[in-house]
């Protein structure tokens, strides 16, 4: 009798833990699948009842079984809606540039890139905070130069920015030259494969 | 004598396997690790006499194998042969550290080595994310840091700013591409990683990659090129040279005292 | 009375709900912000301890909280999800090294592996999330350091770095102290290269 409880418990253990870790909605066919002979519908009941006032339920729609925020906390979950939006290559780059090479006017950017830099690309760094125009240089034309804020340490848990990699460790990091061709001759081997 | 050393070891039985297996090593300390196991004694009590004749035992054998061996592990060579020579002579500089002193401090380098293996070994079994513990597998977008808008790690901005780097390095110049022979530029470079870690005279011949003693132009090649590149090594003063008398076998080791 | 144990369980849900929906561990700070005045800590500890012998537990690490489904399920799960790649003996031992010795330069992994680290090494680890640049050393060339990450803790299952694996034994043997053993000891890689 005890032998059952304990083998139900660990069931809907299981049970749990599938639903927790899957990306869908399981379907009951597969839970049942996984619980062997054991009617799978009791244990998911007994699981359904034990979430049924949590934070987190478990509901079943269409046939499949999934965990879900409780929808009576749907206000309180959500502070402020914010897109996530990936940065283009661009961005990245432009931003490396200037945490590199700060202060750095847009030609000098442009110079290292190969590439122009649309406004935009400056735009975005800068209302993401990690960016901000620092002092004008003092040559010709006395152009703008580009600075990183307090806050891009912040983003990337860098104590300041003297902590950045430098390119030799870059380099020994395997983050430069990857494409660098191999000498082709025996006995120049560095012991490293 | 420290060539003598290394010929005459070579007869002990070195397992097959430990040979084949020599790109299976994490350079010559994983090696010398490995064949401390076989005395089957805690480190802090091996014995690093047999641990040194073991090693050049491997090292002969593999160069009459004719298998590559790594600079690095010549180096390791000339090193325990002398410790092996200090450790069953008298120490006759008082000044230099004692023969002891060297072989505790391999000992601690072997159980640093080895604890570090053994907690990789431990730290990969803990119940890892992904394969023993899981994360939720369907998170729900939820702000809750509702810090920042994009999801940028520092490896991406490293990564970013390598790529650039590694851009430009490939619209640098044509190189030419490498001959097959042992140039004199490569055997100076690699005589100079070697020459500051040498110990004492070594052996010219223990010093050179494997394969050198065969027939073809290309073995010539290496032997030509590291003896031009020791003497050019002794004219810029970076290394002297000895030789007692014709066809006999040459000696180098790094110039002392700078300056 | 009856008032403040609800205001309680209405918070315990929320948490339970912000810890669900979420994939990675969550700062505790993050935490206490969502909750107000109450203490957080005695919160979360109700939560964990409802969770305990369940498939799912509530774990923290480095300071940060997470649901994760229970260790000893693992062999159970494991058939829905792909194995993770194996990792190379030379990463490996360079991230317990890293773990261990923490912050540590490359110089010294070098010297304790007794060869040069290989291009990669470093980058495959630093890819995974597990380690990252720390604090350069104040010694002459100011090397760059390494150190792990929060998700190398939440990855193996560890609540703080004292819970390396025999990492006080280690201590108490000497075997995690800096310097090197001596300097004349081939193979134990150059002060910076």
């Amino acid at each position: 009798m005890s032998d059952l409880f304990d083998s139900d418990f660990q069931l809907v253990r299981l049970l749990e833990a599938i639903l927790f870790a899957s990306a869908d909605p399981v379907p009951e066919g597969v839970l049942q699948s996984r619980v062997g002979a054991v009617p799978v519908r009791p244990l998911l009941a007994q699981l359904e009842n034990l979430y049924r006032h949590r934070g987190v339920n478990l509901v079943a729609s269409g046939g499949r079984w999934a965990f879900r925020t409780a929808a009576d906390l749907g206000d309180k979950l959500r502070v402020e809606i914010e897109v996530t939006a990936k940065l283009s290559r661009a961005a990245v780059e432009t931003l490396s540039i200037i945490a590199y090479h700060q202060p750095v006017t847009r030609a000098e950017i442009e110079a290292i890139r190969g590439v122009a830099t649309s406004k935009g690309t400056l735009d975005i760094l800068m209302e993401a905070g990690w960016v901000q125009p620092g002092r004008r240089r003092e040559t010709p034309g006395r152009p703008l130069t580009w600075i990183t804020t307090p806050h891009f340490l912040d983003h990337f848990g860098l104590g300041s920015l003297r902590d950045l990699p430098g390119v030799d460790d870059l380099r020994a990091a395997g983050l430069l030259d990857r494409a660098a061709p191999m000498p082709s001759l025996p006995g120049l081997g560095t012991g490293e494969g | 004598m420290m060539a003598e050393g290394m010929a005459t070891a070579g007869d002990e039985a070195v397992d097959e396997a430990l040979l084949l297996d020599i790109d299976g090593y994490e350079g010559p300390i994983d090696l010398l690790l490995s064949l401390a196991r076989d005395q089957k004694v805690d480190l802090t009590r091996i014995s690093i006499l047999q641990l040194a004749e073991q090693y050049l035992a491997f090292v002969a054998e593999a160069r009459r194998l004719r298998l590559e061996l790594a600079a690095d592990y010549l180096v390791m060579a000339a090193w325990l042969a002398y410790l092996k020579s200090r450790l069953l002579l008298p120490d006759p500089q008082p000044d230099e550290p004692s023969a002891e002193m060297l072989a505790a401090a391999l000992t601690l380098q072997l159980q640093r080595l080895e604890a570090m293996q053994a907690a990789a070994a431990r730290l990969l079994a803990q119940p890892r994310l992904g394969r023993d513990r899981f994360a939720r597998g369907a998170p729900e977008d939820l702000p809750i840091f509702a810090k920042s808008r994009h999801d940028l790690g520092l490896y991406d901005l490293l990564k970013a700013y390598g790529d650039i780097g590694s851009r430009q390095a490939r619209v640098t110049p044509f190189t030419i591409p490498v001959t097959e022979l042992y140039s004199i530029e490569e055997a100076v470079a690699r005589l100079e990683a070697m020459l500051g870690k040498l110990p004492d005279w070594s052996h010219l011949d223990a010093l050179l990659p494997a394969g050198w003693r065969g027939r073809g132009v290309k073995a010539r090649s290496l032997l030509a090129s590291s003896f031009v590149a020791a003497l050019e090594l002794a004219k810029a003063g970076q290394l002297e040279l000895r030789q007692e008398g014709a066809y006999a076998p040459i000696f180098l080791r790094a110039r002392r005292g700078e300056g």
